[in-house]
């Protein structure tokens, strides 16, 4: 099977405009993944699946990732010249700069008819308030369906062009995306009075002090 | 008229004729069946509109187990989240562990030595006996059999079971294999019960074969019925014994060769008409060869530790990086995609669930069907609650 | 004897009536059936079981499944179910119908020379019954058949145009 | 009631001595009266226990086929000692009997009430015209089979009466589906006994039995099941009873895997027991007919055995046939709506109506005598043979068990 | 011929049935109150605190309140609070020990990795499953007191496991006796050699001699 560069190469002359770009991986596992645009990705993803010595016919995986913003503190290195003459001083200037955040949609394809895969793709969301949307993949492959609607139910990433967009694990009235990084759960939710740890804390916080009375604390609970 | 006016007809007293609008059968009437339903195998529900008893449109629902699987392999260590693994699909807990245990091992780089090799693939075909054995007995409940088949299926389940049970210590929650090998070395008792059980299920596939493959009347509620074309099968991402039913060559212990699994000559059995009847044949054709497998494994099982020595329990920090593995579970593709940040808990733990994503086209297969159909197609998916909504 | 006679008479007539009487078309339904039953009781007091028993084989097991369907199948629509209060118009129109039959029947009756005394009731064996009906009678027999026949067609095709034109106004 | 012969071993007429002494002195109109009190007493207590025994019978039955042993576990009263859990049709009667009775709000109270005492009396006055012994026929009656597939008509309005009445949308479905059911197999199953008339040449039950006496050969009774039409239509005639009493293969309206509990689902408590009895006394009376139609009612089938009295014999093969439809229920899967009425109309309907003229064919050519003898057994049974494997064949037209290829490897 | 396959499936079922009578294969029940299914050595339920013997179970818990457990359990179901005072666990060694010992038994899902991390063999897979209570909530709280069994009751449930760790443990006592005896030497040897006077005072200040381990050497007999 062809490497992800190899892979871009003939994409990027396939389909000039597109900004395609290859995701290292740096784990032993080297599975290197394939950065997609959001303007090409179906026409690209149907290329792959009908392409001759690709025909990745089976999208294996579809999952999401949340990548919140992230500071990121670079020092750099650089050596300032002493002006009187003695020893050049090295000068460490720590920069911070904030990484912006997005939603990752992550397709594993693998191919049925050479046995072949996994090539990776990814697209990327603006950032994870209100430029959320992704082109979906369900018109070229029909797996994509129910897996895309579990990450629009639990990272809260639409899928433009999805045939029937709704949440499939959460009750539909459900809020929030549960598997976003910064997602904090209700504190009212059924209330369990394992006599330590957070969900004690959360309860005594929620409900009067009666209730929690009923549960005698266990001898040198923690408070 | 829908049904609810129909009966106005008869109500008593009969003083107010209330509005009785179009023709009886005219109207569809809806069926919500689950999630509290005997023949959904776990908390699933189909909310099905019929016309007279054909089905006009299907929409499954589910998210009734949903225990947000993935956010708890966030917050636990790597370690921690192979006792959850067993409760994906709480018929096969020991594929389960094999995938998550292969997918860290291809993060992190593990070599794992040879008899632990060999002791998964035993654990695992052991696993798709018991898994294929019990799909058998729900789908001939679900056909009508008042328990026959099923009692037959759980007495030779329970065997599989007390062997898992004197090896890891539990039934169903094996929680058995680590990273770099396997938690106990299997005596050699053991080895001579799974050696007997294995000459013995054979005779008990004959027995279950003749009450049921020539049987008439299930070859004619299942032939026929559910009927799924290679290509949309391909293309909806099925795998597993319900993608070789319709004819496609695509087995992962063949394609991928993980483990050990190239050194064992077994065949692959391929359906031509992709029917429940063909469903439940290739499954049936898999536990024979499975014991074939078995035979061979448990004859050629290597001496060596049953650990990698270098392997660590606590404190395992595979370094950055995403690595996806995949396991030809009983029931199709279980995949496990880790991203890990050095840290000792994974940044992202997803699992590619096989019978969710079969459920995909359980509506093409069910429409034009009558709700009898509709129960049978829904059993031969063989669906499993806990990995459909994690 | 005529005690029985007159009880027969009492029970079968009362189920007729009330069903009649009732708005519930269901329950009307099965006390017609009811009043068949009572049909069948005057055959047995007369001594015919065979007729007795194919009444009700007949009638009480298929002839209600018909209407029974009938009733639930041809619900054509909203204006059909309203039924007007009962004015004055209808019920002497009613009375007047009924003034006639009960007219014409009484004349029948008088009219035929009956045979005062009660003679014996002939017991004939099923055997000799079933030479009769297949012998002389044989073409009343396959016409009754034929009706019934007519009849469940009627329900089918009756509904199956009901099927037809819904189509158009389902909703 | 036949005369009793004098000769007769002395338990042959037990019953109607013992009867004799209880009512003797009773003046002539209340003897009558009192007589037929007893035997309807007599049958509601016999059958009734063996429904109960059969209810466990079923469960023990079902349990030791799955490699279980099946209920064990309840005590008789005040006796702490379980044996085989003989118990347990008392226990399932309490049962019933103290559960609450819900009935649903809208439901048709009257309708409601009157479907499981309609459904229960119909099957039980069946049992009117059932020879049971050489004297115990409840009623002799000159078309006494026609009164009882008469009586057994009324159970469909009964069904439709339970399903209608219970308001709910399952309950209403599954009565069509019953309906459907019940009346296209009430033809395959007054087609079955026609022939049966045909060649005993009266519809009285006693008559048909005093027909198949004697013995060929010495030990070859004269049984109609020992015929080529009389065997198949025995068959045919269990199938259909199978489908009218809603047992196995057929029992669709309780389909548990579709429709919940089908006609039953709004009824609990003692109405749901009635539902169950009546199921039970179905199966019986159907049985009982088998029995009387084909395997020569109250006959001893060897002349040496002749001395255990009559209505053990009816008693024994009664069990036996009870049995079979317990099997048949531990195996068999459920068929579908569609394929259980083309079963019915495309396969029962002509096999029977085949039968019909078999039967005719057979009794004309009663006197054939030697060469023709075996020539008439072999035109019989080919009329049968052919038309099942032809139309069999097309029945199961697109069903084949099926060969599968591997992949090469 | 249509209907073969349904005899045979008959057969199969009559085989059964006639089977259930006189082949123990066939009738695979055992009636559990009155039988009690011999369970596998290797079966796990709640885990319990290993004490060396059964007449003083606080003091001599082998837990050392290391909390290895407590970061370690999935379900974070145990709770472990240290003691502020030392007391000389079997090795002679001054350890902590627990005051407080909480497992939430209605949380624990029996996965044993508690067992697996525990450098002490402290914690070990109880094989007690008929602990239905009616309280669920304090009642399933097992605080220490309910935790601790002696070891002979370990010997009983696992016997090969036990043996093993009963061998592990005395070797390293032996171990730790020897590398005392050998530190002691070397301190009396250092002693003596710069001034012999010294000598005396490091003589009576040793450690006295190990501890009479009560843990006997052969595990006693279960």
């Amino acid at each position: 099977m062809e490497s992800a560069e190899q892979i871009r190469d003939r994409l990027l002359a396939q389909f000039p405009g597109a900004e395609i770009s290859v995701v290292t991986n740096p784990g032993v596992a080297a599975q290197h993944s394939l950065l997609l645009g959001a303007a090409h990705a179906r026409a690209i993803a149907e290329f792959l699946r009908d392409d001759a010595n690709l025909k990745l016919d089976q999208c294996s995986n579809v999952t999401g990732i949340d990548w919140p913003e992230k500071e990121i503190i670079e020092t750099t290195k650089s050596t300032v010249p002493d002006p009187a003459g003695g020893p050049a001083k090295v000068v460490e200037l720590k920069t911070k700069r904030i990484q912006p955040g997005c939603l990752e949609v992550v397709y594993h394809l693998y191919s049925i008819a050479l046995r072949h895969g996994p090539v990776v793709l990814r697209l990327r969301t603006g950032n994870r308030t209100d430029q959320s949307t992704v082109p979906s993949l369900t018109p070229v492959w029909r797996a994509c369906e129910f897996q895309e609607r579990e990450v629009f139910d639990l990272y809260g990433v639409v899928f433009e062009g999805h045939p029937d967009l709704r949440r499939i694990l959460m009750w539909d009235a459900f809020k929030d995306h549960p598997m976003r990084r910064d997602y904090v759960e209700p504190d009212d939710y059924e209330w369990e009075p394992t006599p330590h740890g957070a969900v004690l804390e959360k309860a005594k916080a929620h409900y009067p002090a009666p209730s929690v009375a009923a549960v005698p604390a266990a001898e040198g609970a923690k408070p | 008229m829908s049904v609810s006016d129909l009966s106005s007809l008869g109500s008593p007293g009969g003083s107010h004729v209330r509005a009785v609008h179009d023709e009886f059968h005219g109207d569809l009437l809806e069926v919500s069946m689950g999630p509290h339903h005997p023949s959904t195998h776990g908390v699933f529900r189909m909310i099905v509109t019929l016309d007279g008893e054909t089905i006009v449109k299907l929409k499954p629902v589910f998210g009734y187990l949903h225990r947000n699987h993935e956010k708890l392999g966030e917050n636990t260590s790597y370690l921690g989240s192979m006792p959850y693994t067993d409760r994906l699909d709480y018929l096969s807990s020991m594929t389960n562990n094999w995938a998550y245990a292969l997918a860290v091992e291809k993060l992190a780089g593990q070599p794992v030595p040879e008899r632990a090799e060999y002791v998964r693939v035993i654990l695992a075909e052991l696993t798709r006996l018991l898994n294929h054995t019990c799909l058998a007995g729900f789908l001939m409940q679900d056909c009508g059999c008042s328990g026959t088949p099923l009692m037959y299926a759980f007495r030779e389940r329970e065997k599989i079971l007390d062997l898992f049970e004197s090896l890891s210590g539990s039934r169903m929650m094996c929680n058995y294999q680590r990273f770099g090998g396997c938690r106990v070395d299997p005596s050699a008792d053991w080895l001579d019960g799974a050696k007997k059980l294995t000459d013995g299920y054979g005779a008990f596939l004959d027995e279950f074969e003749t009450l049921l493959t020539g049987n008439e009347i299930i070859m004619a509620r299942t032939q026929g019925v559910g009927r799924l074309s290679p290509a949309l099968a391909i293309s909806a991402g099925v795998t597993g014994p319900m993608l070789r039913a319709t004819g496609v060559n695509y087995d992962l212990r063949k394609v991928d060769g993980y483990g050990v699994y190239p050194r064992f000559d077994f065949r692959v059995p391929l359906g031509d008409h992709g029917d429940v009847y063909d469903r439940y044949m290739i499954r049936v054709l898999e536990m024979r060869e499975s014991i074939k497998i078995l035979s061979q494994a448990l004859a050629g099982i290597p001496a060596g530790p049953i650990m990698d020595p270098k392997a660590k329990l606590r404190g395992f920090r595979p370094k950055a990086g995403e690595a996806y593995g995949r396991i030809e579970g009983p029931k199709g593709e279980i995949g496990f995609f880790l991203i890990s940040d050095g840290s000792p808990n994974p940044y992202r733990y997803r699992i590619r669930p096989p019978s969710f994503i079969n459920l995909t086209i359980l509506e093409d297969m069910c429409l034009g069907q009558t709700v009898a159909d509709a129960v049978i197609i829904l059993g031969s998916v063989d669906i499993v609650l806990g990995e459909v909504d994690r | 004897m005529n005690a029985a006679l007159a009880f027969i008479a009492v029970l079968t007539l009362a189920s007729a009536a009330v069903a009649m009487a009732l708005r519930n078309l269901i329950h009307s339904a099965l006390l017609l059936i009811a009043s068949w039953f009572g049909l069948a009781a005057f055959y047995l007091w007369a001594g015919a079981e065979f007729v007795a028993f194919a009444q009700v084989l007949v009638y009480v097991g298929a002839i209600s499944m018909v209407v029974l369907f009938a009733v639930l199948l041809t619900r054509r629509s909203r204006q059909d179910l309203a039924v007007e209060p009962a004015s004055l118009g209808r019920a002497l129109s009613a009375l007047l119908v009924g003034a006639t039959v009960a007219v014409v029947l009484a004349r029948a009756i008088f009219a035929t020379p009956l045979a005062v005394a009660p003679t014996a009731t002939p017991t004939i064996s099923v055997r000799q019954l079933g030479a009769q009906l297949m012998g002389p009678h044989a073409a009343a027999l396959l016409v009754v058949g034929v009706i019934l026949t007519v009849a469940l067609l009627g329900a089918v095709v009756l509904a199956a145009t009901d099927r037809a034109d819904s189509k158009e106004n389902a909703p | 009631m036949s005369a009793i012969a004098a000769t007769e071993p002395f338990l042959e007429r037990a019953p109607q001595l013992l009867r004799d002494a209880a009512t003797g002195f009773l003046p002539e109109p209340w003897r009558w009266l009192v007589n037929s009190l007893i035997a309807i007493g007599v049958i509601l207590a016999v059958f009734g226990t063996l429904f109960a025994f059969l209810t466990l019978a079923e469960r023990k039955i079902l349990g030791r086929v799955q490699n279980r042993p099946g209920p064990n576990r309840t005590p008789l009263p005040f006796i702490k000692i379980k044996f085989f859990g003989l118990a347990q049709p008392f226990a399932d009667g309490v049962k019933s009997l103290t559960k609450e009775d819900i009935v649903p709000r809208d439901a048709d109270q009257v309708l409601h009430f009157l479907a499981p005492v309609v459904l229960l009396a119909f099957s039980i006055i069946t049992f009117a015209v059932i020879p049971f012994g050489r004297h115990l026929v409840p009623v002799e009656l000159d078309a006494g089979v026609l009164y009882f597939f008469a009586a057994g008509a009324a159970t469909e309005l009964a069904v439709f009466m339970a399903g209608w009445a219970s308001h709910n949308k399952y309950s209403l479905l599954a009565a069509m589906r019953a309906l459907a059911q019940l009346i296209s197999y009430e033809l395959p199953l007054l087609l079955a006994w026609v022939p049966v008339v045909l060649v005993a040449g009266s519809l009285s039950t006693t008559e048909i039995v005093t027909a198949q006496a004697g013995w060929k050969f010495g030990f070859l009774p004269h049984w109609y099941v020992f015929t080529p039409w009389g065997f198949a239509g025995f068959v045919i005639f269990i199938v259909a009873a199978l489908a009218e009493s809603n047992r196995s293969p057929f029992d669709l309206p309780e389909a548990e895997s579709e429709l919940i509990a089908g006609h039953l689902t709004e009824y609990s408590g003692f109405k749901y027991a009635l539902f169950f009895m009546a199921e039970y006394f179905g199966m019986i009376a159907l049985s009982g007919m088998a029995i009387t139609l084909f395997l020569g009612g109250w006959r001893a089938p060897l002349p040496f055995l002749e001395w255990i009295p009559s209505y053990a014999w009816f008693g024994a093969k009664l069990i036996v046939l009870l049995l079979g439809f317990i099997w048949i229920r531990a195996t068999f899967p459920r068929l579908r709506m569609d394929q259980l009425t083309r079963f019915a109309w495309k396969f029962l309907v002509p096999l029977a109506l085949i039968n019909l003229g078999n039967a005719a064919f057979w009794s004309l050519t009663s006197h054939w005598t030697g060469a023709l003898q075996l020539i008439r057994w072999a035109v019989s049974l080919v009329l049968i043979v052919g038309p099942f494997v032809l139309m069999g064949r097309k029945l199961s037209a697109g069903v084949a068990p099926r060969v599968y290829r591997y992949a090469p490897s | 011929m249509l209907g073969s396959g349904l005899l045979q499936g008959l057969g199969v079922t009559a085989k059964n049935f006639v089977g259930s009578f006189h082949d123990p294969a066939r009738l695979t029940t055992t009636e559990y109150p009155e039988v009690k299914t011999k369970l596998p050595e290797a079966y796990r339920n709640f885990p319990f605190l290993v004490s060396e013997n059964a007449t003083d179970p606080m003091g001599t818990l082998r837990c050392v309140a290391c909390q290895i457990c407590e970061k370690e359990c999935p379900p974070q179901c145990i709770f472990i609070e240290k003691s502020k005072d030392k007391k000389p666990d079997a090795t002679g060694k001054l350890q902590l020990f627990p005051a407080v010992f909480d497992i939430d038994v209605s949380v624990c899902m029996s996965c044993q990795i508690c067992v697996e991390v525990c450098p002490f063999d402290a914690i070990k897979m109880d094989q007690d499953f008929e602990i239905a209570t009616t309280d669920r909530f304090t009642g399933l709280m097992l605080d220490k007191h309910a935790l601790a069994k002696p070891n002979s009751y370990f010997h009983e449930i696992h016997p090969t496991d036990a043996a093993e760790v009963d061998g592990r443990l005395a070797a390293e006592r032996k171990a730790a006796e020897e590398k005392a005896k050998a530190a002691a030497a070397a301190k009396a040897a250092l002693a003596a050699a710069p001034k012999p006077a010294p000598a005396a005072l490091a003589a009576t200040a040793k450690p006295p001699a190990a501890p009479s381990a009560e843990a006997p050497k052969t595990p006693p007999a279960a």
